[in-house]
């Protein structure tokens, strides 16, 4: 019952994905044509099971895809005006849209500061030592963590990770499950940091979260992927109205929320496909 | 389980790596049956404690006591004979396994054919002896419904897969104590709830011991008997999830909210 | 004891020993940002040192002319290798392209002997004297040039590494190359890089060892010979490469000392740094410089 | 979700038992008794020339599996298997020479005895991890070859030491065409065992060192254990393989074993497949006939008149070996994961045909 | 009618550096066998293969010439090869002719104690390495009295522990104790090059006054080189295939470097012989200027003994190993038609494989990379029977 994908009412999306196919390995057929737009500026988020694809389509934008003997077999991608389908991951960065990889992937061997000044490499500009400085002062720990960063503790890491995205000063970021292994009062924080850079610097974001509370608080639009394909997709409110929205992702009307020791008692499996 | 003492005891235990102190003079207790949470900021010292009572990090001070055995100075391995299984929160699966293989592994220390009879499979007894134990393997992949992927390639499977998969390898140990280290991260609400019917199981169904990190706080709250909470690598409480939850320190270093925060930041936290 | 011939020798040793560094520091620029040990090193030096001959002798050039040009040969020839054989291999597992190095060594081989024959060759005299009278031994004149050059090329790359971008980028590099991509940073460019920079320091220490030894296609067993150097240095430490070179170069020369005048064994000059390798890295399993793995979980 | 496992499309298995079957269908299964069956006829069709190459295969293929189980299944990096394998043909040559043992029972003495010494290489792998690891088996290499040529009492010193044929029941098998079974028997046993390891608790136990120590660990596999463990078996496959070249050969000298042969070996096994029992055999086809197939490529070229003059065919040895060498290149460029996972993708593709997915 | 002669070489292996002169020798005198009669009429068919001195290559080979060319005899080259087939070709009856000149191969029934395999289809045209040396420490004998030398002179085995370099290690040094030398333990040196100034002090330390060089090309230039750079400088004694005019042009600069030889110079005047020799080297050099050096010319002496063994078996009842064989014990002290003054009057019987016990000792020297070579003495020595196979 998927619906077709709507246009958003803006001219020109940034980032437009139409109808792409990934297959990994020449073999295992992972995307079915999926179709996703990202107007500039905004904040557009991609929320779904696990296996649905959603790390995937991040990859298949960013051109990272190759590096796993992956491949879009059908449709094209098209930021700023230009194809990137099957593109090389260095020219896409370069072209401004960013990727932070799900699983912090930070380069353990180096110390924070390294891994910072890495996030800048494709900058050609001096203003990185005062973003550095920028990126402490959001996350303060990390500045005291002098020691390589292989031995940070999986919060710190994803917050490193997050601030080299930041270095980059990127037109676009593609934010795989940012708040993944955050503590509560960090998610908070780092979704607030988040807004504010999208209003303050004006950097559109694709976020794929499986917190879609957070998620949908920031975005302005929401997609829902299941198995490969777009199911679902809308405005935020559209999205936070929606019931099936509300039970599998929301947690349920506000008012009674079950109980996690109470699911043992049934078993349900319901899918849009 | 027969012994009545705690079924884990960790008695002062401090970790030292070079100037940072990841965790400084924490005791507690776990009785057997219980599912013991423990919460705290990022870098607090969680997967530090973990890593001291799964015996990758030797304590700088302090003991670990299993079963009311000292276990201080055993090897890994040593402490998953005796039953301490667990997951981590950078996936560890073997990458290039099968998820049955994965499996399979946790089967190891019960398994007792070797390098020698396992060769001859068909004359030792090792074929008897591999299919009684895939037997026990398949009913825990049916028990945590990863039953379509069974012969895919670990490595390969998405996130969420992965996690539910090390469960299952934990969990083929049929260990007395399981030490889960953030098993609902990178996952949906609904993906959270089966988890959490699973560890519900495990505990209760299972007869096993669980000490869980989490940092959702709405599943911590409703699934968990006691809640320790680490910051600095000291623990600053510990009791009844809603004492803790209660307490003005925890909710200032954690939650980072304010006493009238509203209830659904906390469940969905 | 005979004092003097112990101290000729640990002289010798040190010597010899720093050439082994500049090449056992080839294998760690390759390794540490790209991982992969260079099987092919060995050829590497022969090409250098080959071409080397071929300006010096078959064109009459003057020496300083024929050194500058086999760089610049040896630059290029490490980009065009990058670009047809090992840029199609980015992204493959490393114990493949380790193999991929090992097809090279090879193909050079066979090549080198085809176009230069099979024969030793020697180089024309260079400096004007051939060798030069250092605390009472004689030494090699082309081994104070090796000296000077391996530490101005070390001094380099401890900067290089340390502080410069591409350094960093090559780093990354190694670790990951998905998130080295991830960065923006071209895999590409990183691997042609230091497979660049690694052909011509090669082609220095080729040259160095054609000017002692004569060039021959046997040239290329140094390759495998400073395993243990660049071993017992650390992987990835340039410093260590040095330091190990010089240590296996003492340590030979000890063992020679201790053979041909006490044991009688034979043979120990070249197995003797085997063992104590075997016994340093059980004290110490990263070589004496290397980074340890971060074993976190 | 697509393609989880790729199990042929209607192929549903009842019992596990004929989930762990070594190949995946019956069809598969009588497909390879049929292919040992045909091999065991090639002495009968093929020339000597022929069952000289498989001689060699075999010997090779299986010390190759040794270093597949040290190397692809649990990891550790070896340069030093040809010591290991000349080990075992000193080994072999010298049990039966000072105690009569008959040389079929002196072969798999042999590899145990060789299995003591790789343990004892090994022990290193206890502290020492990755290409450190290798490096320390390459002054294995160095170290056995020299005591290759200085144990007079045990190798006959750099002169070599004579191995008597094999003798079964009695009948002295001198030519190839008996060996050729005798290689055969070994091959097939040593390739089930092999196999049958792999799928037991300890084979599992070294892939899952190989793929996470430090988890591996935590689940109950003692490491340092497993390290030594994979040390001795591959050191015993390459005895074994070993002590059949010293028998096949009539003679065992010290020159044979070099770090070239080392490589070789590594060869065998990263162009097979790392980490595959079936791509090792496979590996060790390529690399044994690699040269003999440039060797009649270059050949063929005799029948031009130009191709006769010295200074061409001289030229036509360099350019064998450099062929040899681009071959292995090109190979690796464009099957970098060996020749087991082509043959993965190609059965892959034929079991979903003609739905490419 | 034909009959196969299988030809191993090598070109690229480790002995690369002298195998293709030898190989071209036994690749010229085989063609020229063949447009000059063949063996009476036989042709000889021949296939030359490198096997870049890896011995199951050699070995792959040798089984592909008895199954498909029905090879009646064998052209062979090094050390590790050659004792890898003693058994095969004992048992297929295949005459060999090797360019390994160990002296355990000279015998063929295993009546030296210290034989221990009969080696009764191995043939070599030349004095084995332990009669080479045995003749050069003869000569440095008495060297050591004409030249005034006081005292015992030190004589030093010096070469890798490896079959080839070991042949005449223990043989030698028992000849040179007999002569009154005082001998030091062996010197170990690679057989790769590489920087032997340590071996070299060593050397000088031990007062060495002659040293047999037992390994060949780069490693001995890299060697003499070392000793000359730390003032180690006695007399060389190098085994046959480290004495050319190659090695001796590489090394640059030396003085005494003592070699043996087996056969003429290619510059040599007034050698009846010679005349066939040029001939030969004409089959791949047309122009006929190029140097042969004498490695190339016992690959020819090897080929021609073997030719007219063929000869004789041919008229004795056809071509074969066995009969080959035969044919090489027909006559004494002979020498291949043709080639009178090349190669020296040999004897082989049933049971001494000594083809030749005469050698000759030159002394090569060179400066600034010009060598020049001068005749010594020729040392003939006697056939004892304690040096048989040894
Ligand atoms: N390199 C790969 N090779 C083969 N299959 C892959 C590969 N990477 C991912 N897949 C498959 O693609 C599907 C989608 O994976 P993906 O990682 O995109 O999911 P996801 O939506 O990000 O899930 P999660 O929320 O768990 O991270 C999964 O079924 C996975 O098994
Ligand atoms: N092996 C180590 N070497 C050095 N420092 C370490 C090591 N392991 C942990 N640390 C430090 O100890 C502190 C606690 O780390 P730990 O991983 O236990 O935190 P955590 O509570 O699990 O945090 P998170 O919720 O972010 O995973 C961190 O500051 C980390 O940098
Ligand atoms: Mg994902
Ligand atoms: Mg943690």
């Amino acid at each position: 019952m998927s619906e077709p994908a709507r246009k958003i009412e803006t001219a020109e999306p940034l980032l437009s994905v139409n109808n792409i196919e990934v297959v990994y390995d020449e073999v295992i057929l992972v995307l079915r044509g999926v179709s996703l737009e990202v107007p500039q500026g905004k904040i557009v988020t991609l929320l779904g099971p696990n296996g649905a694809g959603k790390s995937t389509t991040l990859k298949a934008i960013s051109g990272l895809l190759k590096t796993e003997d992956g491949k879009v077999t059908r449709g094209d991608i098209n930021f700023m005006g230009q194809q990137i389908a099957n593109g090389s991951p260095e020219d896409i960065v370069r072209s401004g849209l960013f990727q932070v990889m799900e699983g912090r992937r930070i380069i353990e061997d180096m110390t924070c500061v390294e891994n910072l000044r890495l996030g800048a490499y494709t900058r050609k500009d001096k203003g990185v030592k005062d973003d550095i400085d920028m990126v402490f002062e959001y996350f303060p720990r990390l500045r005291e963590r002098t020691g390589l960063a292989g031995y940070l503790s999986g919060g710190e890491q994803q917050m490193l990770a997050i601030g080299r995205s930041l270095m980059a000063r990127p037109k676009m970021i593609l934010l795989d499950e940012p708040s993944m292994g955050l503590s509560p009062l960090l998610v908070k924080e780092v979704f607030g940091i988040i807004e504010k850079i999208n209003r303050e610097q004006g950097i559109t974001m694709l976020i794929v979260e499986q917190n879609a509370n957070f998620a949908l608080k920031v975005a302005d639009y929401g997609y829902i992927m299941e198995s490969g394909k777009v199911v679902l997709d809308g405005t935020r409110d559209e999205l936070l109205n929606n019931e099936d929205v509300k039970e599998f992702y929301l947690g349920g009307g506000s008012e009674d929320r079950k109980s996690f020791k109470n699911i043992k008692s049934y078993k349900r499996r319901k899918r849009w496909l | 389980m027969t012994s009545q003492g705690p079924i884990l005891q960790i008695s002062d235990v401090s970790l030292v790596f070079g100037g940072v102190r990841a965790l400084s003079d924490v005791s507690f207790s776990v009785q057997p049956g219980e599912l013991f949470s423990i919460i705290g900021p990022n870098g607090a010292g969680k997967t530090s404690m973990l890593n001291c009572i799964s015996g990758r990090y030797q304590p700088t001070t302090g003991s670990v006591a299993f079963k009311g055995k000292d276990v201080t100075g055993l090897k890994p391995n040593d402490r998953a004979e005796l039953g301490i299984g667990r997951t981590f929160q950078n996936l560890a699966l073997f990458g290039h396994m099968s998820v049955l293989d994965n499996i399979m592994v946790g089967r190891h220390h019960l398994l007792k054919n070797n390098c020698l009879t396992g060769p001859l499979y068909w004359f030792s007894g090792a074929q008897k002896e591999e299919l009684e134990h895939r037997r026990f393997c398949e009913d825990v992949i049916d028990f945590l419904e990863i039953s379509h992927i069974r012969k895919a390639t670990a490595g390969t499977l998405s996130y969420g897969l992965r996690k539910r998969v090390e469960l299952a390898r934990a969990v083929a140990l049929r260990p007395d104590l399981i030490l889960l280290d953030e098993p609902m991260a990178g996952m949906n609400l609904e993906e959270k709830e089966d988890m959490a019917r699973f560890i519900i199981d495990l505990n209760e169904e299972w007869g096993m011991t669980v000490v869980m990190i989490e940092h959702d706080m709405g599943v911590v709250m409703d699934i968990s008997n006691r809640v320790m909470v680490l910051d600095f690598g000291r623990k600053i409480a510990a009791g009844l999830p809603e004492e803790v939850m209660a307490n003005a320190h925890v909710k200032k270093a954690y939650l980072g909210e304010d006493d009238d925060a509203t209830d659904e930041d906390e469940q969905v936290a | 004891m005979n004092f003097e011939l112990l101290f000729q020798l640990l002289l010798n040793g040190l010597i010899v020993g720093t050439l082994y560094g500049v090449v056992a520091m080839c294998f760690v620029l390759i390794y540490k940002s790209t991982q992969i040990v260079n099987f092919a090193q060995g050829e590497f030096l022969l090409i250098g040192a080959w071409v080397c001959y071929a300006f010096l002798v078959e064109m009459q050039m003057p020496f300083w002319l024929g050194f500058l040009f086999t760089l610049l040969f040896m630059m290029a020839f490490g980009i065009v290798l990058q670009m047809v054989v090992l840029r199609p291999m980015i992204g493959e597992p490393i114990i493949s392209v380790i193999m991929v190095t090992i097809g090279l060594s090879i193909f050079f081989q066979a090549a080198t002997k085809w176009i230069f024959g099979a024969t030793t060759a020697t180089y024309p005299q260079v400096f004007s004297e051939r060798s030069i009278n250092l605390f009472g031994m004689q030494i090699e004149t082309a081994y104070i040039m090796s000296f000077v050059i391996s530490l101005v090329i070390m001094a380099a790359f401890y900067w290089f590494f340390k502080y410069s971008k591409l350094g960093l980028a090559m780093r990354a590099t190694a670790f990951d190359q998905q998130v080295a991509q991830s960065l923006g940073i071209s895999v590409k460019t990183v691997f042609a890089m230091s497979w660049a920079i690694s052909a011509l320091v090669s082609g220095v220490a080729g040259i160095v060892i054609g000017m002692v030894n004569g060039v021959s296609s046997a040239l290329s067993v140094i390759g495998i010979k400073v395993f243990p150097a660049v071993i017992l240095g650390g992987l990835d430490s340039i410093i260590g490469a040095i330091v190990g070179g010089v240590i296996i170069g003492l340590l030979e020369n000890t063992a020679e000392f201790v053979d041909g005048q006490y044991l009688h064994w034979g043979n120990l000059f070249s197995i003797a740094p085997f063992y104590v390798l075997i016994i340093i890295l059980c004290i110490k399993p990263y070589g004496l410089f290397g980074t340890k793995d971060i074993e976190r979980i | 979700m697509a393609g989880f496992s790729m199990r042929p499309c209607g192929d549903f298995r009842t019992t596990y038992r004929q989930d762990t079957r070594i190949f995946d269908t019956t069809f598969v299964r009588n497909a390879a008794i049929l292919g040992v069956i045909a091999t065991a006829l090639i002495p009968f069709v093929l020339d000597g020339y022929y069952v000289n190459l498989f001689i060699q295969i075999s010997y090779f293929a299986i010390a190759a599996l040794g270093l597949n189980i040290l190397v692809g299944f649990t990891g550790q990096i070896s340069l030093g298997h040809a010591a290991f394998f000349g080990f075992g043909a000193f080994a072999s040559a010298w049990i039966n020479n000072t105690t009569g043992i008959p040389v079929l029972l002196s072969i798999p003495l042999a590899g145990l005895m060789t299995a003591a010494v790789g343990l004892l290489f090994g022990l290193p792998a206890a502290r020492i991890k990755g290409l450190y690891l290798a490096i320390a088996t390459l002054a294995a290499q160095f170290i056995l070859e020299d005591f290759f040529a200085r144990a007079d009492w045990f190798t006959g010193g750099s002169y070599g030491a004579a191995a008597n044929p094999v003798n079964v029941f009695g009948y002295e098998v001198l030519d190839d065409f008996s060996f050729f079974y005798v290689c055969l028997f070994f091959l097939v046993i040593m390739y089930l065992l092999g196999t049958n390891l792999m799928r037991t608790r300890d084979g599992r136990a070294f892939v899952a060192v190989r793929d996470h120590y430090l988890s591996a660990e935590i689940m109950g596999i003692n490491l340092t254990k497993y390290r030594l463990m994979s040390f001795a078996i591959s050191s015993f496959y390459a005895g074994v393989g070993g002590a059949m070249y010293g028998h096949y050969l009539g003679f065992v000298s010290a020159e044979g074993f070099t770090i070239l042969l080392s490589i070789q070996f590594l060869g065998m096994i990263i162009i097979g497949g790392l980490g595959s029992v079936k791509g090792t055999l496979m590996g060790t086809v390529f690399m044994v006939l690699l040269p003999e197939v440039m060797e009649n490529g270059v050949g063929l070229l005799s029948v031009f008149e130009w191709a006769n003059s010295t200074a061409v065919t001289d030229g036509l040895a360099y350019i064998k070996e450099m062929a040899i060498g681009l071959a292995i290149i090109l190979f690796l460029i464009f099957e970098p994961d060996g020749l087991a996972h082509r043959w993965q993708q190609i059965r892959a593709y034929w079991k979903l045909y003609p739905f490419s997915y | 009618d034909e009959v196969f002669v299988g030809h191993l070489m090598d070109i690229t292996g480790a002995t690369g550096f002298i195998g293709k002169f030898y190989a071209d020798g036994v690749r010229d005198a085989l063609s020229y066998v063949n447009t000059h009669g063949g063996i009476d009429g036989t042709v000889l068919d021949s296939e030359s293969v490198d096997y870049a001195y890896k011995v199951p290559q050699a070995i792959a080979n040798y089984k592909k010439w008895r199954s498909r060319n029905e090879m009646v005899a064998m052209q062979g080259w090094g050390t590790g090869d050659t004792e890898a087939l003693i058994s095969f070709v004992a048992q297929d009856k295949v005459p060999v002719y090797s360019a390994s000149y160990s002296g355990h191969l000279t015998d063929p029934t295993a009546k030296n104690p210290k034989t221990a395999k009969p080696a009764p289809y191995n043939f070599f045209y030349g004095a084995s390495y332990s009669d080479a040396c045995r003749a050069m420490v003869q000569w440095a004998a008495e060297d050591w009295k004409t030249s005034g030398g006081s005292g015992k002179p030190v004589f030093s085995h010096i070469g890798d522990n490896h079959p080839y370099p070991n042949a005449p290690k223990e043989a030698c040094a028992e000849y040179a104790t007999e002569l009154g030398f005082e001998v030091t333990e062996p010197v170990v040196v690679s057989m790769k090059p590489g920087d032997f100034k340590a071996q070299c002090l060593t050397i000088k330390e031990a007062g060495t006054n002659y040293g047999y060089l037992g390994n060949l090309g780069p490693s001995v230039v890299s060697l003499v080189k070392s000793c000359d750079t730390v003032g180690a400088s006695p007399k060389w004694l190098a085994n046959i295939w480290a004495g050319d005019f190659e090695t001796l042009k590489t090394i640059g600069d030396v003085e005494n470097y003592v070699f043996p030889a087996m056969t003429s110079f290619w510059t040599d005047e007034g050698v009846p012989g010679m005349e066939l020799v040029r001939e030969i080297s004409k089959m791949s050099d047309s122009s006929g200027e190029q140097f042969r050096t004498h490695h190339y010319i016992r690959g020819i002496c090897s080929v021609y003994y073997m030719k007219e063994a063929m000869e004789w078996a041919k008229a004795n009842g056809g071509i074969t190993g066995e009969n080959i064989k035969a044919g090489m014990y027909a006559r004494t002290d002979w020498v291949p038609k043709g080639l009178e003054g090349v190669c020296m009057p040999a004897t082989w019987t049933a049971e001494d494989h000594r083809g030749i016990n005469t050698v000759n000792i030159y002394n090569g020297s060179a400066k600034g990379g010009e060598p020049t070579v001068e005749k010594l003495t020729t040392v003939t020595l006697p056939r004892r029977d304690d040096w048989l196979g040894y």
